[in-house]
């Protein structure tokens, strides 16, 4: 089950970066991991960090996914700058309109 | 690349809706209030089992790329039953919502809670229905043509209808207001 | 004589009005049923008239028929089908229209493959070619609704079970149907020696759990919870007493997601109660506001107790009783260092009077007063 | 590439078992006829599907004119009878959304659709078949706004739709609702289209031409997409959230449930900003490339060109509040949206700078294209200095909602984009049809049209200065003033620019109609011009070029047309652009392939519009849409790219997935 | 055609500056009459010239590169592609001159929302299609408001007083501009915008809604008047005094009764009392989608009704009023309507028939969607002797 399909699939090369199942189940462990301290901030009192916690584990395990299983992390710049200029975007614009609306404050 | 492109002009689509319900989810004139309904143990099961179906995903992309028609329409089947039970998820969680008291119209944060699960919804429905009809046609024709590109495509938009999943689960349903 | 599909038309129009008349009798004379059944059957006559005359659709070679059917048809299961649905039709006729409108899908389904089936069986000696040329013309119609309706079941039925089940044991639940697919999945992954039969008899054993356990929760209804919740409608009425109430102020919101259309912040601290309005630094103790006019008014509390901000605005007289009732109106429990807004609407006549003053119940003697001019 | 675009199958299975067809696919075959409507309507053709953007847009600028002139009448003198306040209301709004939706947005398409594929070198676009998909989907996003006028009365909202005013309450004809949906139809249609050109452009460029030898129109172009791509989802929520609370109920505008109206404000001009310069770009590049081709010099500049175009279009996400100066953001927003309102001007100053440049030491032709662009840059230069004065948020809170900011963004609008896409007419008008529009009719209606512009927008800056509000439908004596500076002298004098504009207009389409039919059939090089459009047949044949042409230069055409002589430094002629096309016919690839036309695109934007009409009439006109755009997606995504030989008629014998041309005569 | 350019360029230009010396323009955007406007007046006395000197060199530029650089038969040019030195200069340049405007605009955007230095706070309510003032009870400059005073039609301002302007909406948006004061400010339903305007000398300045607020837009107006302390004291007195009966077997007092009969429903008149001597209460909440109508009780003081569109000073006392000087403009404006000034066309009409002479969502068979309630004054079918009676009634409310 480990994926060597460079040598069988040659025209799809750019493809089929060295993401192997073994890998890809490991990497959902890990992502399940999070999650489930995620959910365990709803049956214990995290305090002061609850916030921060739950933030930083969601913008690791969205960067995870996007790199990982959708394999952005080996793709060809141009689709990196698609992306996530599309991303970018919609958090300064969302961001500012919220900070208008006094969402921080 | 033009899936890139659309999943990039999604991220405005989805961050558009998530922003509407962040502004409104504590507007309440009446009705039930996020915390007072939720019921997180079910959403967590909801976000393992999507979270997995992603992993199913890369599971028959992988097999797409070997060739191997048989384990590629497994995966995508597994993946499809994790997605249509996460769609029912959905359905049951709307209904007893329902019940409790908040409606479609009820107040802003109803409004904007189920247009926004709904979007996300749809889009795991479509996605359903994609994999269901990839197998469709790889048992149908042989052929393998150009499979793990479109294998790989509809697995681009799977991931992406779980990382926007990873977004609303933690900031809609366990940061409370 | 007859073409193959105009037989089958003409046939089913004339059980449609035979099914009519026998409707007629039976029932009603002038019931929907039998509007809809002499529609099928005037529908199912002009159809198989255009058949007839186009010798089954073929607009392009009406006679090739005869020379082109040197293959044998292949074995149909679609006047079999076509049958059912005639039965549900006739069975839903009496009882449940839902099941009548799924007798003329399933006879419109039938009807659509048949023609599509014998016209494509014509299309060549070939009958690989002839299968190509059906699955062209006919999988863009299939697939979505095989596909769609597979979801749809899935989904509901789903739904149904979690529906009648008590929330834990359906969190519960739902991990062992996950947990089960995927198991499934990387069993049949890691051996495939595994029969193909063992494989079809899983996924037909599940398919039948799942309807069958769905079939039975729908009819027997949500789960006593939500049964009362509906009834009941914890939410729909504001308690705006001292103590915290069990529903209105279980799990209170006490963080304000939007704070830019606020007209004036109250505040208690050390058991005071201040008031500040928008533009205008000082703390008061009176606010105006609006007639008629939506406002949002903020509530901070500073203090250790929780407390709740209560609008007291006037009375009304209901109409149906001329019982003079209070209008009163107010936040959730807020704990310290914490915050909820009240949105208030006052419609008032121009000019009465009354005093009307946002309170705090456990703190007697503070208010500010609501100026509405 | 897309998940619905499949090359075709390398093997089809035709070919393993031939079989000759006793009949071909009767009503199911695929449309393959290349004459007659059906070559029109399922094309998937960049060219034919360009020419239809263009009369499509093209019909719509005559909507949105006569929109304009009856506008213009109402106003011509106080308390006007012509409009009642309810039609008045409706045609400004109309007027705004036709023109922006159903003439400027379809008219940049079809000018890129056309001459994106030509310029890059390439035989067509990524997907063509998404690209017919985009036209009908506009199409049936155009019918149902417009079918809103027989179907008790158009939006009455303006094109800004502000919340509540657009809410059921306040709107309660069903105007609003076709609105919603006809903008959100088009908005998809241009989501599909503006992903296909960025593919187009970044996968199908010429051999050689690196993005910095790509010609200025291709990036203005690529620029304008990416702003699509972003800013449409955008407003597709926002029309979500308008349509949901129309039609289903929802609160997300209703202010007696707490929802406050700005969010649709913040969501409308995060798409609305950007939403201008998407309007204005295409214009740019346009005039980038008649500029230098009437000058005969390079454009000047070309990488700040370029990169000043692309810091437009990223800045322009970031200044959408100063269309909100007034609403009571708070000082620091409005200065923070001030200060990058200021900075935007920087790069539009550096463009007309380089075009002006641009002109410097060159070789001027007067033709009609180039004074159409001469007159964007000076026109566009009035309306982006009274953009500067408004940028400036305390004197913006004057002028902002009067007649000053008509007058300044129809300076940029008119003055810009439309004397751009005129320009455009004029340049490319051989090369599409084949003949020369008439360049003394051409002079006419330049000036005709530079005169009526500026007596009708020109008098609206004082008119605005003077405080007369946008969007009334009367103004009244009681306000006008005395003087010299008086409503009532200016109002009519900038009615009656509008009538000599609209004569200008007119004079285009008599020109039209008149090349049309006795025009003199254009030579294959009119302008002496620079880029690869111009190497192949005036109009290009289907499959655009005979032999991809190989690129070694920015303006590839003109460096194989001259070489600098190395003693005296001056450019001398070494062929003429009829040689070079007669060159690369003889030299014509063997092996074309091109994609087969196609019903799906069009079944699918019908089923769009039906389930747009089931939102305003009832739940099973929805079912019926969605059945139909079900079924012909499935067509469509299993349909391979060329068609079968059974879908000829008579049936073709096996495998023939190739054309073989014949050398042109 | 250079010429030609050049002319409409500075034509262009010259006509903006020229704006500001317009004669008796109401709404002119640059004849400032308070401290907010001046400030704001500054900011563009420094852009527009700067606008229009820029735009000059620039046409200036192209007409000489146009008359220079025309195909006199020259050789094809040398294939310069641009000069770096030259770019950055001139992006520079303008960066430069921009970053001056932003500080001075930086600093007036704060300088105009300034509020904690406010003396007097009158809350403003924009509905379709007119404006509510509210004075909340307080002391201005010495004077004190012991009772709110709820009017319309006309904002009334003491001189020399910074004045804060709470500014919400009951439907739509409104905005709220009187361009001899300070720039507009929208009044946004649910929100609370502020608004500062200050009057140096007393005067009558007019405005208008600026924000597309449905049919009647174009005829919501407002005014501003702007009165001495002494007469802004007499104001305040008068309006909070209550309205009292016309006297025994007049016209009028049949008037009151009609008025109880019909208005009440709606319209406020305090101090109104009804046969049986109890107070007359409007309740305009069960009756109009905005729940709220003008106040009555001192119509006769303010100029204009039905939101300023129409006059109730015949031409001529109009006149009086708008052109009076500073000094002698109180005590002309606090004449009120007096009989032989009342406006009888205006106010007859209004009352036989107000939406054929205002449009305004007032029919009765489209109220479905507002819960059966008008958005605007519907037509009461009155006939003309209650007219003659209602009119007589309402000169009363001085």
């Amino acid at each position: 089950m480990n994926a060597t399909a460079t040598d069988t699939h040659e025209q799809h090369d750019s493809h089929a970066h060295g993401l192997s199942d073994a890998t890809a189940i490991k990497i959902a462990l890990i992502l399940g991991v999070m999650t489930a301290l995620e959910v365990s901030t709803y049956f214990v009192d995290f305090g002061a960090f609850f916030m921060p916690v739950l933030l930083v584990l969601m913008v690791v395990k969205f960067l995870t996914v996007v790199s990982y299983f959708m394999h952005l992390k080996f793709e060809h710049q141009m689709f990196k700058l698609l992306f996530y200029t599309g991303l970018g975007l919609a958090l300064f614009v969302y961001f500012v309109a919220l900070a208008t609306f006094k969402f921080f404050s | 690349m033009a899936m890139w492109l659309f999943l990039g002009s999604e991220c405005l689509l989805f961050g558009g809706l998530i922003s509407t319900y962040m502004l409104y989810r504590g507007r309440i004139t009446q009705g039930p209030r996020p915390s007072q309904i939720f019921d997180i143990p079910f959403t967590s099961v909801s976000s393992f089992v999507l979270l997995m179906s992603s992993l199913t995903m890369v599971l028959a992309v992988t097999s797409a790329q070997r060739k191997d028609n048989v384990r590629t329409k497994l995966w995508l089947t597994i993946t499809a039953l994790l997605g249509a039970t996460f769609v029912g998820g959905q359905v049951y969680e709307f209904t007893a919502f329902y019940n409790e008291g908040l409606g479609f119209t009820t107040n802003l944060f109803s409004s904007s809670f189920y247009t926004l699960t709904g979007f996300h919804g749809v889009h795991v429905t479509v996605g359903v229905i994609m994999l269901l009809s990839l197998r469709g046609i790889i048992s149908k024709d042989k052929d393998t043509g150009d499979r793990p590109e479109v294998v790989e495509l509809i697995g681009l938009y799977w991931h992406f209808v779980d990382i926007v999943w990873i977004i609303i689960f933690t900031l809609v349903y366990l940061i409370p207001a | 004589m007859f073409t193959t599909g105009s037989k089958y038309c003409f046939g089913i129009a004339g059980l449609g009005s035979l099914g009519a008349v026998v409707y007629m009798v039976l029932v009603h004379p002038c019931d929907v049923g039998v509007l809809a059944l002499l529609g099928i059957a005037i529908a199912m006559s002009l159809v198989g008239g255009v058949a007839q005359f186009t010798g089954d659709f073929d607009v392009d070679s009406p006679n090739d028929a005869l020379t082109a059917n040197a293959v044998a048809p292949a074995n149909s299961m679609w006047p079999l089908v076509l049958a059912l649905g005639v039965v549900l039709l006739l069975v839903g006729m009496t009882t449940d229209p839902i099941i009548f409108i799924l007798g003329i899908v399933i006879i419109i389904a039938a009807g659509v493959e048949w023609a599509l089936q014998s016209w494509a069986e014509r299309a060549s000696s070939d009958s690989a070619f002839n299968r190509f040329v059906r699955e062209r013309a006919l999988t863009s119609l299939e697939l979505p609704i095989f596909v769609g309706g597979g979801v749809a079941i899935i989904a509901v039925a789903f739904s149904r079970i979690m529906l009648a089940v008590s929330p834990h044991s359906g969190a519960i639940l739902f991990i062992v149907i996950a947990t089960a697919v995927l198991i499934v999945g990387f069993l049949v992954s890691v051996k495939t020696n595994i029969k193909k039969s063992m494989i079809a008899a899983t996924c037909v054993l599940g398919a039948v759990v799942l309807l069958v356990s769905g079939g039975i929760a729908g009819f027997n209804g949500n789960r006593e919870e939500l049964v009362v919740a509906a009834a009941e409608d914890h939410y729909s009425h504001k308690e705006c007493e001292a103590a915290a109430s069990e529903h209105f102020d279980k799990n209170s919101n006490n963080a304000v997601s939007m704070k830019s259309g606020i007209s004036a912040t109250i505040r208690v601290k050390d058991g005071k109660l201040t008031a500040q309005l928008i533009g205008i630094d000082a703390q008061v103790q009176a606010v105006t506001v609006q007639r008629s006019n939506l406002t949002t008014i903020l509530f901070r509390n500073l203090d250790d107790a929780q407390y709740r901000l209560v609008a007291n605005l006037g009375t009304k007289k209901i109409a149906d009783t001329g019982v003079e009732e209070a209008i009163v109106d107010c936040t959730q429990m807020t704990g310290k260092n914490q915050t909820q807004a009240l949105i208030l609407k006052i419609s008032k006549p121009s000019a009465s009077s009354g005093p009307y003053t946002l309170t705090v119940p456990g703190l007697e003697g503070q208010e500010i007063a609501v100026v509405v001019p | 590439m897309a998940i619905i675009e499949r090359p075709a199958p390398t093997a089809p299975i035709l070919l393993r078992a031939p079989v000759t067809p006793s009949q071909s696919m009767g009503i199911v075959r695929r449309p393959v006829t290349s004459t007659g409507w059906k070559s029109w309507v399922f094309t998937v053709d960049h060219k034919k599907i360009g020419i239809m953007y263009g009369v499509f847009a093209m019909f719509f600028f005559i909507v949105g004119g006569v929109e304009a002139l009856l506008i213009r009448l109402q106003l011509a003198a106080p308390d006007g009878k012509i409009l009642s306040a309810d039609l008045y209301n409706q045609m400004f709004t109309m007027h705004a959304t036709t023109m922006i939706f159903l003439f400027a947005m379809p008219m940049a398409a079809a000018f890129a659709n056309y001459f994106l594929p030509l310029q890059l070198g390439a035989r067509d676009v990524a997907f063509p078949r998404l690209n017919a998909l985009g036209l009908w989907l506009l199409v049936a996003g155009g019918l149902i706004l417009n079918s809103s006028w027989f179907l008790g009365g158009a939006a009455d909202g303006g094109w800004f739709m502000y919340s509540p005013n657009s809410g059921p309450v306040f709107s309660p004809s069903n105007g609003v609702d076709f609105w919603t949906l006809g903008v959100q139809i088009a908005g998809f249609g241009s989501l599909i289209g503006s992903i296909n050109l960025i593919v187009t452009i970044l996968n199908m460029r010429a051999p050689g031409m690196t993005l910095m030898k790509m010609p200025v129109f291709c990036w203005m172009i690529l620029v304008v997409q990416f702003l699509l791509v972003f800013s449409l989802p955008v407003i597709t929520v926002a029309l979500v959230l308008l349509t949901f609370q129309r039609s289903f109920g929802a609160t997300f505008f209703d202010v007696a449930q707490g929802a406050d109206p700005l969010l649709w404000q913040h969501l409308f001009w995060i798409f609305g900003h950007p939403e201008v310069y998407v309007l204005i770009l295409p214009a740019f590049g346009i005039i980038s490339e008649v500029l230098p081709t009437f000058s005969r010099k390079p454009l000047f500049g070309y990488p700040f060109v370029v990169f000043s175009g692309a810091s437009i279009g990223l800045v322009g996400f970031g200044v959408w509040s100063h269309h909100m100066f007034a609403t009571g953001l708070g000082p620091i927003s409005v200065a923070a949206f001030s200060i990058a309102t200021m900075a935007i001007a920087i790069p539009t100053g550096v463009k007309i700078f380089n075009w002006t440049l641009t002109m410097w030491g060159g070789k001027i032709w007067y033709s009609t294209a180039m004074k159409f662009a001469i007159g964007l840059i000076v026109l566009f230069t009035i309306g982006g200095l009274s953009g500067v004065t408004h940028a400036v948020a305390p004197s913006d809170t004057q002028q902002t909602d009067t007649y000053y900011i008509v007058a300044h963004f129809h300076y940029v609008l008119f003055g810009g984009m439309v004397f751009g896409l005129f320009s455009g007419f004029y340049y490319w008008w051989p090369k599409v049809f084949g003949k020369m529009l008439n360049e003394k009719l051409g002079g006419w209606n330049f000036w005709l049209m530079v005169i009526g512009m500026n007596m009708t927008f020109g008098p609206m800056h004082i008119l605005g200065l003077q405080g007369q509000p946008r969007r009334m439908y009367v103004w009244t004596e009681a306000r006008a003033g005395e003087g010299f500076f008086n409503f009532g002298f200016w109002n009519r004098v900038a009615s009656l620019g509008s009538l000599i504009l609209a004569i200008g207009i007119l004079l285009f389409l008599i020109n039209v109609v008149h090349t049309t039919r006795k025009g003199k059939p254009a030579p294959l090089d009119p302008w002496d011009a620079r880029t690869l459009e111009w190497i192949t047949t005036s109009p290009p044949k289907e499959h655009n070029f005979d032999r991809i042409p190989v690129v070694h230069h920015l303006d590839d055409f003109f460096h194989r047309k001259y070489q600098e002589d190395a003693t005296t430094g001056t450019m001398v002629q070494i062929a003429t652009g009829e040689q070079l096309v007669r060159d690369e016919e003889a030299n014509a690839d063997a092996h074309i392939h091109l994609p087969s036309p196609s019903y799906w695109p069009i079944a699918i934007a019908i089923g769009v519009g039906t389930l747009g009409m089931g939102v305003v009439y009832g739940v099973p006109i929805m079912i019926v849409g969605v059945l139909i755009i079900l079924g012909s997606s499935f067509g469509f995504v299993l349909e391979p790219s060329v068609a079968d030989d059974i879908d000829y008629d008579p049936p073709m014998s096996g495998g023939q997935d190739t054309k073989e041309l014949a050398p042109l005569g | 055609m250079p010429l030609r350019r050049i002319g409409l360029g500075l034509a262009a230009s010259s006509a903006i500056f020229l704006a500001g010396c317009a004669r008796n323009a109401p709404q002119d955007t640059w004849q400032p009459k308070g401290e907010n406007a001046e400030k704001i007046n500054t900011l563009q006395w420094m852009v527009f010239p700067l606008a229009g000197i820029v735009g000059v060199a620039v046409f200036a530029l192209i007409a000489y590169i146009l008359w220079r650089f025309r195909d006199r038969g020259q050789a094809i040019p040398h294939q310069s592609h641009g000069n770096p030195a030259v770019e950055i200069t001139l992006t520079i340049i303008p960066a430069l001159i921009l970053s001056v405007v932003g500080v001075f605009t930086f600093k007036g955007i704060f300088e105009l929302a300034q509020t904690n230095d406010t003396q007097m706070v009158i809350n403003v309510t924009g509905q379709q299609w007119w404006w509510e003032y509210d004075y909340p009870a307080q002391v201005v400059n010495g004077v004190e408001i012991t009772q709110p005073i709820i009017t319309s039609g006309q904002l009334v301002i003491p001189t020399g007083t910074k004045v804060l302007l709470r500014e919400t909406s009951r439907d739509v948006i409104h905005s709220y501009w009187i361009p001899a004061l300070n720039g507009k400010k929208d009044a946004v339903p649910g929100r609370i915008n502020l608004l500062r305007i200050q009057a140096n000398k007393p005067g009558i300045f007019a405005g208008q809604c600026t924000e597309f607020c449905g049919l009647s837009h174009a005829n919501m107006r407002m005014e501003a008047v702007a009165l001495g302390p002494e007469d802004f004291a007499a104001w305040i007195a008068n309006q909070q005094r209550n309205a009292e009966s016309p006297a025994q077997a007049t016209l009028a007092q049949e008037g009151e009764a009609v008025f109880l009969n019909q208005c009440i429903r709606c319209h406020q008149v305090n101090g109104l009392k009804k046969a049986d001597g109890t107070a007359a209460i409007a309740a305009p909440d069960e009756n109009v989608y905005s729940g709220a109508v003008p106040n009555l009780t001192h119509l006769m003081s303010r100029n204009t009704f039905a939101g300023a569109k129409f006059d109730l000073l015949t031409a001529d006392c109009r006149k009086n009023v708008w052109s009076a000087s500073p000094d002698e403009f109180g005590s002309a404006y606090l004449k009120g309507v007096t009989s032989d000034c009342l406006n009888q066309t205006n106010l007859r009409g209004w009352l036989r028939n107000a939406p054929a002479m205002k449009p305004m969502y007032a029919d009765p068979t489209k109220l479905a969607v507002s819960d059966g309630k008008y958005r605007g004054m519907p037509n009461l079918g009155l006939s003309e002797s209650d007219i003659d009676k209602l009119v007589a009634y309402l000169s009363t409310l001085k």
